[in-house]
């Protein structure tokens, strides 16, 4: 059993052993081994060229990611806290995304880093950004929720052909462990984390963890989803579970508005009407930024509670 | 440069100048979708660093470097085609003007938001060195996108990492409307390079062969493993920021002492005097340019428009 | 009756008259009056003090029309096409928007620009930008359809305490009149544009106008309610619709995927479930970059028959 | 500096060590939320810059710039509550460290994306001078800040505007893990400054009398309508980027170098041997600080959190 950091690290070392053209970069990935020490040991392994320090500049390191793909590397790109990409923003969303649609040249690349709140992070150092790069086209958005997800999903990203987006949870990467395999898992499978008759919970991310814990609460009654993948999405999966049990949740910790779940509940409500037994509900955080205090961060999560109370109340209507 | 090359550096320099002003002829016809963008009096710079270039070399040409486009094997319509959104450009209609690239020939696409092509010009030249590959990355930057983060972050990179990068800096007086002066508080924009130890040169950019033969140095520079080069290429704009602009903001003199020294004159002349070529071979090019003019106009004439459905408006934004 | 173009000059003069602490900053505002001539004539009468030329640096414009708002002023910077504000994206939503959160400081400017298809403006003169600050917290999105509103409505936003993105289609520039009246409109009110008892078409900017096309062959079947402010949203209106007419379809001209629509829609799921006679449908435009060639931005663009199109079948539904 | 400046800049350096140093205590006890940020032996750079301003001008501080706050007037109960997450802390606990600020003190909060103060000071000082305000804006910046697009458009812009802006710039060596040698190709951070033509000196950061000197001299030069100024201050980070970082990578040698370089010590054996100040004098301040510094950890200590209700975790987004 490892921790999902460490299989972070086992799939960023299995693809650098594996495929030549695998390069990292990142502020501090090399010695010291990353801020969360993801990349430790590699650049021994691997050397500075492949496991490269950079300056703090997010804009010229995802510009620059772009430039290595396009001659036929395979760059993976951490981002010390995933909201620095902000400062990159414009490198990926209007070069990386557009690109192959405008003139057939994709770029095979990951940007990959800490993202989510429940460690005290504060507002830069916790936001959940999969809104941000999923309305925009071009990005694939990869959101692992265990160990094992995390190990699969990663080797897939770096070897897709498209830029993508890979967010891992600061929250998981210690206290969560799995036993990992060897094999990639493709891009755009939901998970099925447990069966249920009555209400399908739509989840991923740290969240997953959550509404599995109080699905229990409710035996067999309510379904939990894990999408794993944002973009693409696995709607086969989760239309089928919506028209088994006919209602839905959807639960996440990014903000409600515009959040995964505005989108997932406007496509249920578009192509499932008929199917549906209650309204589509959303448990997400508000619409501010992350608190610092652990009393205030607590409240601002959309923690099991509020999910168990919105659970009962859908499954009561 | 060899008689060849300057014979063909001839031959750039005039296709670059009547594709221009065929497309201008195009603009005034309706046919233009969208603003014109010159480069008029600048063709000296794309042709002259283009041609220094060896093939196993990139660029990245924004919208003023049609001529760098022409040297590395596009034709007049792939531009004209571009320019009039028909389902035969190299974008087949998807993109615009000098939207475009191929990396087979080497090409990279620019998008519009100026500076964003130093840091991937970085990513090239540095996955090329990863990979034992001899290539040099090459782009373009206006005074006006020397005020961009990406142009600093950019360079701050390549000086970091030594990547075998090159960026010509086409000091054309104006970005849009805004003149140097109120763009930066330096006069030369060699001083941004000071910033990152970046070697960097002042060269003359309506010679061609003094930009040329900067380029060959700065391409040295880089190839031999002790990073990137700056090179400032001084000249002017000669038409608005784009036919749809009078530039009436810019002084009557300063086109006047420019017009003097247009690139195509003086290299033209130069050919004659110093280098003893004859008006008839120089006609014979204008020939040439002619003919591959007209031809070219034609086919983009010719050319339909993509046809517009759905499947073509929409799709491949992923590879799968 | 002036052009909009003409309706956001006359506001901005208004306001720079009536208000010594407005100020304009932006590439080519001053003398040349803009790459749309919308400041044009405003140097002359305020100086170049107060219509402030930049030179090219989105981040640093929109920084420093953050300090300037700490000190008291209140700026409007123009973006010169909206597209380029990803390159000032860490300022605006990290800076701006999250300001008066952190600690009870509000920043009251505006960015405003150019934004929207239909002129062939190709992928980066072409983007619909709003649902990207949206999903973040802190900034007021307002997005008017006349010349009347987009009068009314900047001067609200100049005055308004917070930062307000203000999003000028520039098909619209030019192409609609109106009589424009002399006081600032609200910010959050919506505006019902045609009056119908079958079905709600809620929408804002230039898709208000083809909506109001469409809906005219409907007779009084449907309505078309326009939201000129995205944030605030007037929720009470468009319930008060949804309750009455039963039927709701969202229409806008950004993309479908994470757009507005798929917040409205979720929020009418959640909250009106029990009123809706038939699915929550969106029409919108594809996930894709805007195309540059006339025929395939107009296939791009959800236009009139396909709005009448999904009417029909939502109408039969 | 007069005297009665020279005791209260000993009062403010002491301030501020101790502070930190009490700072650590919780942070052993698990006291401290999250990181603790440490600016030992950087101390003499946030008090001479900030006991330079007058009373009219703004300060952003970054995470090592504890002095600032204090010179300002916030007590050292404010950063306790700050890193304790305390309600009685000046965000209430809704952000962290040095997260906070307050414009009636002319302090501005900052934000953790290096670079971002910058373009928002040249905003404070052209936006008060446009109201005949005599206001310079100063912040501050990490060697490794200085690649960010941020530090490149705001020196840009505070440059052609000629905005009354100064910055300082923290040369201590490290970028959290990163030597400066492998953030940029130069040694020396005013190299940065010839980019916009900014004014710029390098001073012993660890010189207290000095720095403060130095940032007259900008403060002046802003002031006068001159422009920005940029000032070098060499220092060395004396802990890890924060106390969870070892920073073994830091060869031992040059803490050492540095560790003879205290500024602390430094300065007050100038105040004893050169100005005359008794040791007397000197302890009387100690005390001062010392029973602030107790009375003050008492308060945040005794302090309660946030409640954590869903209002308070949520409202204040908006004005209304
Ligand atoms: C980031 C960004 N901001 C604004 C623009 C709009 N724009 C297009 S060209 C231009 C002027 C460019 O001037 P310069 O860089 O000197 O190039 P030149 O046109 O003179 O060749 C501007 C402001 C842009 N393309 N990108
Ligand atoms: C834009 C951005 N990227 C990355 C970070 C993460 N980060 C925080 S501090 C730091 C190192 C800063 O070094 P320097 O600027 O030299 O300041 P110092 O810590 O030495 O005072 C980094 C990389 C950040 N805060 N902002
Ligand atoms: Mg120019
Ligand atoms: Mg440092």
């Amino acid at each position: 059993m490892i921790t999902m950091l460490e299989a972070i690290r086992q799939a960023l070392r299995d693809e650098l052993a594996g495929d030549d053209k695998v390069v990292l970069l990142g502020q501090d990935i090399g010695d010291f081994g990353g801020a969360f020490k993801v990349t430790q040991g590699l650049v021994e392994e691997f050397g500075e060229q492949r496991v490269a320090d950079t300056p703090i500049s997010e804009s010229a390191m995802i510009g620059a990611a772009i430039g290595a793909a396009m001659v036929g590397l395979k760059p993976v790109v951490e981002m010390q806290f995933i909201d620095f990409l902000a400062c990159g923003y414009n490198q990926l969303v209007n070069f990386a995304g557009k690109m192959r649609y405008r003139w057939g040249q994709g770029a095979s690349l990951v940007v990959r880093g800490p993202c989510g709140a429940g460690v005290s992070g504060s507002a830069f150092h916790s936001q959940s950004p999969e809104s941000t790069y999923l309305c925009v086209p071009g990005i694939k958005v990869v959101y692992p929720s265990t160990a094992e997800d995390a190990y699969g999903l990663l080797r897939s990203a770096i070897q897709d052909p498209d830029p993508v987006l890979f967010l891992e949870h600061k929250f998981l990467y210690r206290r969560i462990k799995g036993e990992v395999g060897h094999q990639p898992i493709p891009l755009g499978k939901a998970a099925l984390r447990r069966r249920g008759e009555k209400l399908s919970v739509i989840t991923y991310g740290a969240s997953s963890h959550t509404a599995q814990e109080v699905a229990e609460q409710f035996g067999d009654q309510v379904e939990v989803i894990d999408l794993r993948c944002l973009q693409p999405l696995d709607e086969a999966c989760l239309f089928e579970s919506v028209k088994r049990t006919n209602k839905v949740l959807l639960y996440h910790e990014a903000q409600k508005t515009l959040g995964m779940g505005a989108e997932l509940s406007a496509r249920i409500s578009e192509q499932l009407f008929e199917y549906l037994d209650g309204p589509v509900v959303r448990v997400a955080a508000p619409d501010s930024p992350v608190p610092f205090s652990p009393n205030l961060e607590k409240a601002w999560l959309p923690g099991a509670e509020q999910l168990a109370e919105a659970c009962r109340r859908l499954l009561a209507y | 440069m060899t008689g060849e090359q300057l014979l063909q550096a001839y031959y750039f320099l005039k296709l670059n100048r009547a594709l221009e002003e065929q497309l201008l002829k195009f603009y005034m016809q309706n046919k233009v979708v969208g603003g014109l963008y010159r480069s008029l009096g600048q063709e000296a710079i794309s042709v002259g660093t283009a041609m220094a270039l060896e093939p196993q070399d990139w660029v990245a040409p924004l919208i003023r470097n049609v001529g760098a486009f022409l040297v590395r094997g596009y034709r007049p319509r792939d531009l004209f085609t571009q320019y009039m959104a028909k389902a035969t450009s190299p974008t087949a209609g998807r993109d615009c003007n000098t939207h475009f690239g191929d990396i087979q020939r080497g090409v990279v696409a620019p998008i519009s938001m100026l500076g964003a092509m130093i840091p991937v010009m970085v990513g090239v030249g540095w996955g090329s060195r990863l990979q034992g590959l001899d290539r040099v990355g090459l782009t373009y930057i206006g005074d006006g996108g020397t005020s961009t983060g990406d142009f600093h972050e950019g360079l701050n990179l390549a000086s970091v990492w030594k990547a075998p990068m090159v960026l010509v800096a086409e000091h054309n007086q104006f970005a849009y409307s805004t003149p140097t002066s109120k763009q930066m508080a330096i006069t030369d924009l060699v001083d941004r390079a000071k910033a990152y130890a970046i070697p960097a040169e002042i060269v003359d950019g309506n010679d061609l062969m003094a930009v040329y033969a900067a380029t060959r140095r700065a391409l040295e520079h880089a190839r031999s493993g002790r990073g990137p080069y700056f090179l400032e290429c001084k000249t002017m704009r000669m038409r608005g920021h784009a036919e749809h602009d009078d530039a009436r903001y810019v002084p009557a003199e300063l086109l006047e002492e420019w017009r003097a020294k247009d690139p195509i004159d003086r290299f033209s002349q130069r050919l004659l005097e110093e280098f003893g070529f004859s008006q008839e071979q120089l006609s014979e090019q204008d020939q040439r340019v002619a003919k591959l003019i007209e031809e070219d106009a034609e086919f983009a004439e010719r050319s339909p428009y993509p046809e517009g459905s759905r499947s073509q408006a929409q799709e491949g934004v992923f590879a799968s």
